[in-house]
């Protein structure tokens, strides 16, 4: 296990090495002169040249790399063009709402997905099968950044049920005052006990939840039904049978338990799947995370803070991956032996 | 390892980035326990503070949080059209209009701790005429400033100006403490942020590029004293989603929306809880055509190309028709210019004469606008539309206001756009604006964005301020040559005046639209 | 051998009476099929589908701004009072056609890689996977997201950009079948008799390992729709007055507070076109691919 | 008990086990059918015959499973005097694993490879009724009886041999003190001398705690090596049964003696 464990950690370094240099080469796509950008309007070609050295432009390309490289071994991202502020700190601040949100909407569609999934398996082929594997090619189908407009439209605009926008009452930071700790209100309300901010917290959590949740449900309501299925003609399930379990347990406890490998594997790839999502409904629901932050990024050109952002999430995708690799590995012994 | 304890290790280590990533501190940065002070919150759709923190050079939207942490000598009341006082009590002006003399008002104090004296303001405005920024023009005909009383300043002029309208204005014209920083650098130290004025409110907190971007909080010992009923916070929160700021409005969220789309404004009438107001305003939407890129033909081709009395139709209520360069109102208004109308075949045949147009080769042009204004994006793509019927391609691109600017301003002229499309509004209740900041030459180009340069015209303004000053008839007359010749050479296409259209909480009262400080709210005057 | 006591007795049958079987069992395959076709037949014949081709370009009527659908304007009219019908009519030559350039280059850069690296081996499929695992170490869409950020605004921009970030799936699942057929004793015969290299590619190795990509390729058409209409939405790809529906979408998002339809017709133009292509390579699958039901 | 069962009908109320006119249907195709098999107390009876021929569409009747691969069910199976078909679900789960226990062909596959097996064991003895304290002792008791070290019951089945897994099988339907064992195929898949270990075990049990065993083979060496008494199947009909010793050293059958030509040699039976 320790040398799994140690294999699967190498293999991530040099995967999230890699991935630097693919962003890297991105960056340096960019048509235009950073330097200029950088320097600002009021610059002068003396400045320019200056922030091009400054910004160690005037280097070869592979010392550039190198640079880069050491930059982001010492963490450091760059310096944000439209908040002059150091990327990392900048993803800092976004990112625990982000993770509120996407934690959030995952556990949210494990709980509806794996359900569903079982119901599906139970009858295969019977209406109720269909209509779950209809929704949940419809889920796969939903653009996303729409389905945000349409709840919002619903349930906010028209029944007014709902908030239709932002973390919490701005209100309630006057009368309940609110400790940050994590940097997420949900948690920092519950650990304080502070009841009316914990209820705004989770009302304005419920539509951005469902939207990013909506794709990650059907999903898994898919694999664990194709994995069951999968599972329920092998001979371990007929010897339960045999034993006399019943078929709640056979299902519930045995097919889904081996269903829970590649439903985890999923998962991680539901988490960088859904954190790129928030890039595309942040900004609706004026969530004050990484996709508000990388949606401000690009209406301002800022490059540095894309490509921080696309950074960190792809390295936290990447660190997912590997956590799931271990924990499958705790799950199912067979994997450590591949 | 066991399974059980992979996910705690990775939980654990997932939370310590959590904790890593928290400065502590209470949510909202600024949110004081155990007070529950009464918020006003502005709500605008793009960043506030993009020019800097110095009074003496900021010249964009920071205005309208400056203007309440700052104050200006004088201040123009749209009611009455007249001059009122404000840190100065009263003045008067010599007859040859060359020495004017202001009293200042007595006991006023920098939020510095600093006494406001006549030495205090002099050394502000002295800073700001030397540093040369904003609409630092403004104090160009001083000569040079006495101080002989505490109280009492003496404006020597070396031309005749109208200087009490003058420090009106809504930039460059605030005083402030200029030894705020003692020997240090003062802009520097502004840019910290810091404040060093004398209005009701005081710099709490800045989030650059956050939604809660702005926070302002009461000084305590500010001249007018806290007595009746004020607001003593002040939050400019940025909106990209009109959509989102109507919600938040009609959820109390905020106060203030200084722009929504014009359908969306109109289906909250009637909402409880929500005032409209609308108004005429001294804005204009401008798109400065790029001198140096596109010849005169084209540009007036451009100009004629533009369905103005579509825009504002489509815009329905939002938008009133541009009588040329000066909005009514101002000194210089003329209600009878040659202007442009929307006429294709004008326009094809102008474009002809440049070897462009219907028929002949496809000419490219660029467009910028500020993104999350959804009237711009309306005039971009009814221009768009104009101008593809005569083989003019336009290529439209939404940018942050900060991105946008920047990129005009380029020092590579490939970089720049070929149409800027931007609000402009006048830095007093004069037209002078205008002229001296987008059509006089400018390099590098700052507000001149169409990049236009007119040796005669340049001479032409640095006069009118002065013929104004000393004989107004004559003045008006030069504004009108200006004029004619402006729309003639075509450097701006004046697209439309806009009608501001505001939507409010009901509670409070108070609110004035004052068209000299666009889009301005004074909160201290609003009564919560 | 011994049969598994589970394994229910099959009796061969025609492969025609499978597909026939497998449609009727299917109907959301049916549902499917017969929507893209539909998709299809709109954007072959949108000039005398949409009531105001006109719209779907340059035109713009000021004067009838957002008007409500109507007799005259089925789906309503937009901010510069353009016929969303035939916007969206429109919609379908955009991002349809984009998924099919932009699946038409994956494949092209995709297979060939993966056909090197499957058939050659060694250090030379070492060095291809190696790059085909770090282009999957980034979530789906976030690579195609900050490369359209750095490209100039444009469609060209959003097709190079997904394009250039899908190419790794197909690499990754060419790569193993070719890999086993360039193993087969057929194939070890040729190069014994010494048949050219590349016609060993094209005869043999090439053809054989395909098939996965015929299920793959129609199940990606609806991801590939959706990944462009979000890179428009977000303002980095089709430019107004390119009737895109991701584009539509955010240009109505000013507006749909009172004025609904001018975001729900463009989305569900999206959601129905990608759902269309989603049931059809999910149907395919089953039909041609039955055992791997989930990828 | 060492001379067997003599041959010859016991009255049916007798008989542990006992089948007749069960008749299993897929679809419209009766692949099944039986018109008389019985299982004494402590005796092996053999199923042979090829893949195919129903063997393991009956081992799936007896246990009323055969629902699961969509079959049904007529006839009659009756348990010590008792009907099992018609019975509820409830009342078949209670007896399956409790009184009629089966193993499988492949022991590789027949456990839960997620679950470590002493899980599956005590779970299954829970389930059954047993406490928590009482479900492992006697899990552990029935291990040493098979002759493995409790301590294996915290592998996974990945990390066990076939035989092991075999053997925990057995231990199983033991510590069920279940009266029936239903042995599908299940030394198929081991080797020579472990096969050898598995068909003792059986023996052992028949002996010592006089369990009955059908024990369903296409290896008709290993049945005549076992069984006190033969049944041979043919495209799901019994075309001969009788006591092994008869049946194999003179078969009626035509079907029989092809299946006996297949074997090298006879064994011989000491």
């Amino acid at each position: 296990m320790l040398a799994f464990v140690a294999r699967r950690i190498l293999l991530a370094i040099l995967v999230i090495a890699g991935v630097i240099v693919v962003t890297f080469a991105v960056a340096h796509v960019v048509p235009g002169d950073p330097a200029a950008t950088w320097a600002g309007p009021h610059a002068t070609a003396a400045q320019i040249a200056q922030a091009r050295t400054f910004l160690g432009l005037n280097r070869p390309l592979p010392v550039q790399l190198v640079s880069y490289l050491g930059g982001i071994a010492a963490g450091n991202l760059g310096t944000s063009i439209h908040t002059h502020r150091p990327v990392l700190s900048d993803i800092a601040t976004a990112a625990p709402a982000t993770l509120e949100l996407v934690v959030t909407a995952l556990v949210l569609a494990i709980a509806v997905g794996v359900p569903l999934g079982l119901a599906s398996a139970r009858r295969p082929g019977r209406p109720a099968d269909q209509v779950i594997r209809a929704g949940s090619i419809l889920g796969a189908s939903m653009p996303i950044f729409w389905m945000a407009l349409i709840l919002q439209l619903i349930f906010s605009q028209r029944l007014h049920l709902l908030p239709a926008a932002g973390q919490y009452s701005p209100g309630l930071l006057f009368t309940h005052p609110l400790l940050k700790r994590t940097g997420s209100p949900l948690i920092d309300a519950l650990i304080a006990g502070n009841w009316p901010m914990l209820g705004s917290a989770l009302t304005h959590l419920i539509l951005p939840v469902i939207v990013v949740a909506a794709f990650p449900a059907g999903l898994i309501a898919r694999l664990v039904r194709a994995q069951v299925l999968d599972t329920i003609g092998d001979t371990h399930i007929l010897n339960a049978r045999a034993l006399g379990f019943g078929e709640r347990q056979i299902f519930g406890r045995f097919a889904m338990k081996q269903a829970w490998v590649p439903v985890s594997a999923a998962v991680a790839l539901l988490f960088g799947y859904s954190l790129v999502n928030t890039f595309l409904v942040e900004s609706i629901f004026d969530w004050p995370g990484l996709g508000s932050y990388a949606a401000a990024s690009i209406t301002t050109l800022d490059t540095p803070a894309i490509l921080g952002v696309t950074l960190f999430v792809a390295i936290a995708y990447v660190l997912a991956n590997l956590a799931v690799d271990i924990a499958q590995a705790a799950i199912d012994p067979r994997i450590r032996l591949r | 390892m066991k399974g059980q304890r992979a996910w705690a290790a990775a939980a654990g280590a997932a939370l310590t980035l959590l904790l890593a990533a928290c400065d502590g501190g209470y949510y909202g940065a600024d949110a004081n326990p155990g007070t529950t002070p009464s918020v006003f919150t502005y709500d605008t759709y793009t960043q506030v503070m993009v020019d800097g923190w110095d009074p003496a050079t900021e010249y964009s939207d920071g205005i309208i949080a400056m203007s309440n942490m700052y104050e200006t000598l004088t201040r123009y009341d749209p009611a009455t059209h007249l001059i009122d006082p404000l840190l100065a009590t009263s003045w008067t002006e010599s007859a040859n209009g060359l020495t004017w003399t202001f009293q200042l008002r007595q006991g006023v104090y920098f939020h510095t701790g600093r006494l406001m004296t006549a030495q205090a303001v002099k050394a502000a405005i002295l800073r700001t005429k030397q540093l040369g920024g904003g609409a630092s023009y403004i104090w160009g005909a001083v000569k040079s400033i006495g101080t002989p009383g505490e109280y009492t300043l003496v404006f020597h002029l070396a031309y005749p100006s109208p200087l009490a309208l003058e420090a009106s204005a809504d930039y460059s014209a605030y005083i402030y403490d200029a030894e705020a920083a003692s020997r240090g650098d003062l802009a520097k130290w502004l840019n910290a942020p810091h404040d060093a004025g004398t209005g009701p409110y005081t710099l709490q907190a800045w989030n650059n590029g956050q939604e809660f971007e702005v926070i302002l909080k009461a000084f305590p010992q500010y001249w007018e004293g806290w007595n009746g009923p004020h607001y003593n916070k002040v939050v400019f929160r940025v909106v990209p989603q009109d959509t989102t700021a109507a919600q938040l409005l009609r959820s109390g969220q905020v106060n203030f929306v200084e722009q929504l789309s014009p359908p969306l404004w109109k289906s909250l009438a009637g909402t409880a809880g929500i005032t409209l107001v609308s108004a005429p305003s001294w804005q204009e939407l401008l798109g400065q055509l790029n001198a140096q890129a596109l010849s005169m033909p084209i540009r007036q081709a451009i100009s004629y190309a533009t369905d103005y009395p579509g825009m504002i139709a489509a815009l329905s209520g939002a938008a009133a028709s541009s009588s040329g360069i000066i909005p009514a109102g101002l000194p210089g208004y003329s209600g009878h210019l040659p202007t442009y109308t929307y006429d294709l075949a004008k326009a094809a045949q102008l474009l002809h004469q440049a070897g462009y147009g219907p028929g002949r080769k496809p000419l490219t042009l660029t467009l910028t606008y500020t993104t999350g204004d959804p009237n711009e994006q309306v005039a971009a793509t009814l221009l768009k539309s104009g101008l593809a019927k005569l083989n003019v391609n336009l290529t439209v691109q939404p940018l942050a206001w900060p991105t946008q600017w920047a990129k005009a301003k380029s020092s590579a002229a490939s970089a720049r756009q070929d149409i800027f499309m931007e609000y402009w509004w006048p830095d007093y209740a004069d037209p002078y604006s205008w002229f001296v900041n987008l059509l006089h030459t400018e390099s590098p180009p700052y507000f001149n964005l169409s990049y236009y340069s007119n040796p005669v015209l340049d001479r032409q303004i640095s006069n009118v301020e002065s013929l104004v000053a000393t004989n107004p008839a004559a003045g008006s007359r030069l504004y009108r040559t200006m004029q004619v010749e402006i729309l003639q050479q075509a450097p701006i296409a004046f697209l439309y005046t806009v009608n501001y259209q505001y939507a409010m909480t009901t509670t409070f009262s108070g609110f004035q639209v004052n068209p000299a400080y666009a889009n301005v709210v004074f909160v201290y005057n609003l009564r919560p | 051998m011994i049969q598994s006591p589970l394994a229910p007795p099959q009796a061969a049958v025609p492969r025609g009476q499978v597909l026939r079987r497998g449609l009727l069992a299917n109907p959301l395959l049916l549902v499917g099929g017969g929507l893209v076709l539909l998709i299809v037949l709109a954007a072959i014949f949108a000039p005398l589908l949409a009531p105001l081709p006109g719209d779907a370009g340059a035109a713009t009527h000021p004067f009838t701004v957002l008007q409500p659908p109507s007799a005259a304007h089925l789906f309503g009219t937009d901010q510069v009072g353009r016929d969303i019908l035939s916007r969206a009519i429109y919609g379908t030559r955009v991002s349809p056609v984009i998924a099919a350039v932009v699946l038409v280059i994956a494949c092209a850069i995709g297979v060939p890689l993966g056909v090197a690296a499957g058939y050659f081996g060694g250090w030379l499929d070492e060095l291809i996977m190696r790059v085909t695992d770090v282009f999957l170490a980034f979530p789906p869409l976030l690579l195609a997201l900050a490369l359209a950020a750095v490209l100039p605004a444009s469609l060209t921009s959003v097709t190079i950009a997904i394009a250039a970030t899908w190419w790794p799936w197909y690499t990754r699942l060419i790569r193993g079948q070719a890999a086993s057929v360039a193993g087969r004793p057929h194939v070890e015969a040729c190069q014994v008799l010494g048949v050219s290299r590349s016609r060993i590619i094209f005869r043999h190795i090439l053809p054989n390992s395909i098939t996965p990509l015929l299920v793959q390729v129609p199940l990606d058409v609806g991801g590939v729709i959706l990944t462009a209409s979000a890179l428009s939405f977000l303002g980095l790809g089709a430019q107004d007055p390119i009737p895109d529906w991701g584009l539509m979408t955010a240009e109505g998002q000013s507006y749909f507070t009172p004025d609904w339809w001018l975001v729900v017709f463009p989305g569900l133009a999206i959601l129905l076109t990608a759902f269309a292509f989603n049931l059809l390579g999910d149907g395919l699958r089953d039909l041609l691919d039955p055992r791997r039901s989930f990828r | 008990m060492s001379a067997g069962p003599a041959e010859g009908g016991r009255p049916p109320d007798t008989a542990r086990l006992a089948i007749s006119d069960l008749k299993i249907s897929l679809g419209h195709r009766e692949v099944v059918s039986i018109t008389d098999l019985r299982l004494d107390h402590a005796e092996i009876v053999g199923l042979a015959g090829e893949s195919g021929s129903g063997k393991s569409m009956t081992t799936l009747a007896i246990l009323g499973l055969a629902h699961t691969i969509g079959a049904s069910v007529t006839g009659s199976i009756m348990l010590d005097g008792r009907e099992l078909t018609g019975l509820t679900p409830q009342a078949l789960r209670e007896i399956r694993g409790r009184r009629i226990a089966a193993i499988f062909q492949s022991p590789s596959t027949a456990f839960s490879p997620v679950h470590r097996v002493g899980t599956v064991m005590t779970k299954a003895l829970r389930l059954h009724g047993s406490a928590r304290s009482e479900a492992a002792d006697r899990a552990a008791q029935a291990m040493r009886q098979v002759m493995l070290s409790p301590d294996l019951m915290r592998r996974y089945p990945s990390q066990l041999s076939g035989g092991q897994l075999q053997r925990v099988a057995i231990a199983l339907a033991l510590a069920l003190r279940a009266e029936v064992l239903l042995a599908d195929e299940p030394t198929s898949a081991l080797d020579v001398t472990v096969q050898a270990e598995v068909l003792d075990l059986l023996r052992d049990l028949r002996d010592s705690d006089g369990m009955s065993v059908l024990f369903i083979s296409h290896d008709i060496a290993v049945v005549a090596e076992l069984c006190d008494r033969v049944a041979v199947m043919r495209q799901g009909l019994i075309v001969e049964q009788g006591p092994a010793s008869r049946v194999l050293s003179s078969p009626a059958n035509l079907y029989t003696a092809e299946l006996l030509e297949s074997v090298p040699k006879l064994p011989s039976r000491g």
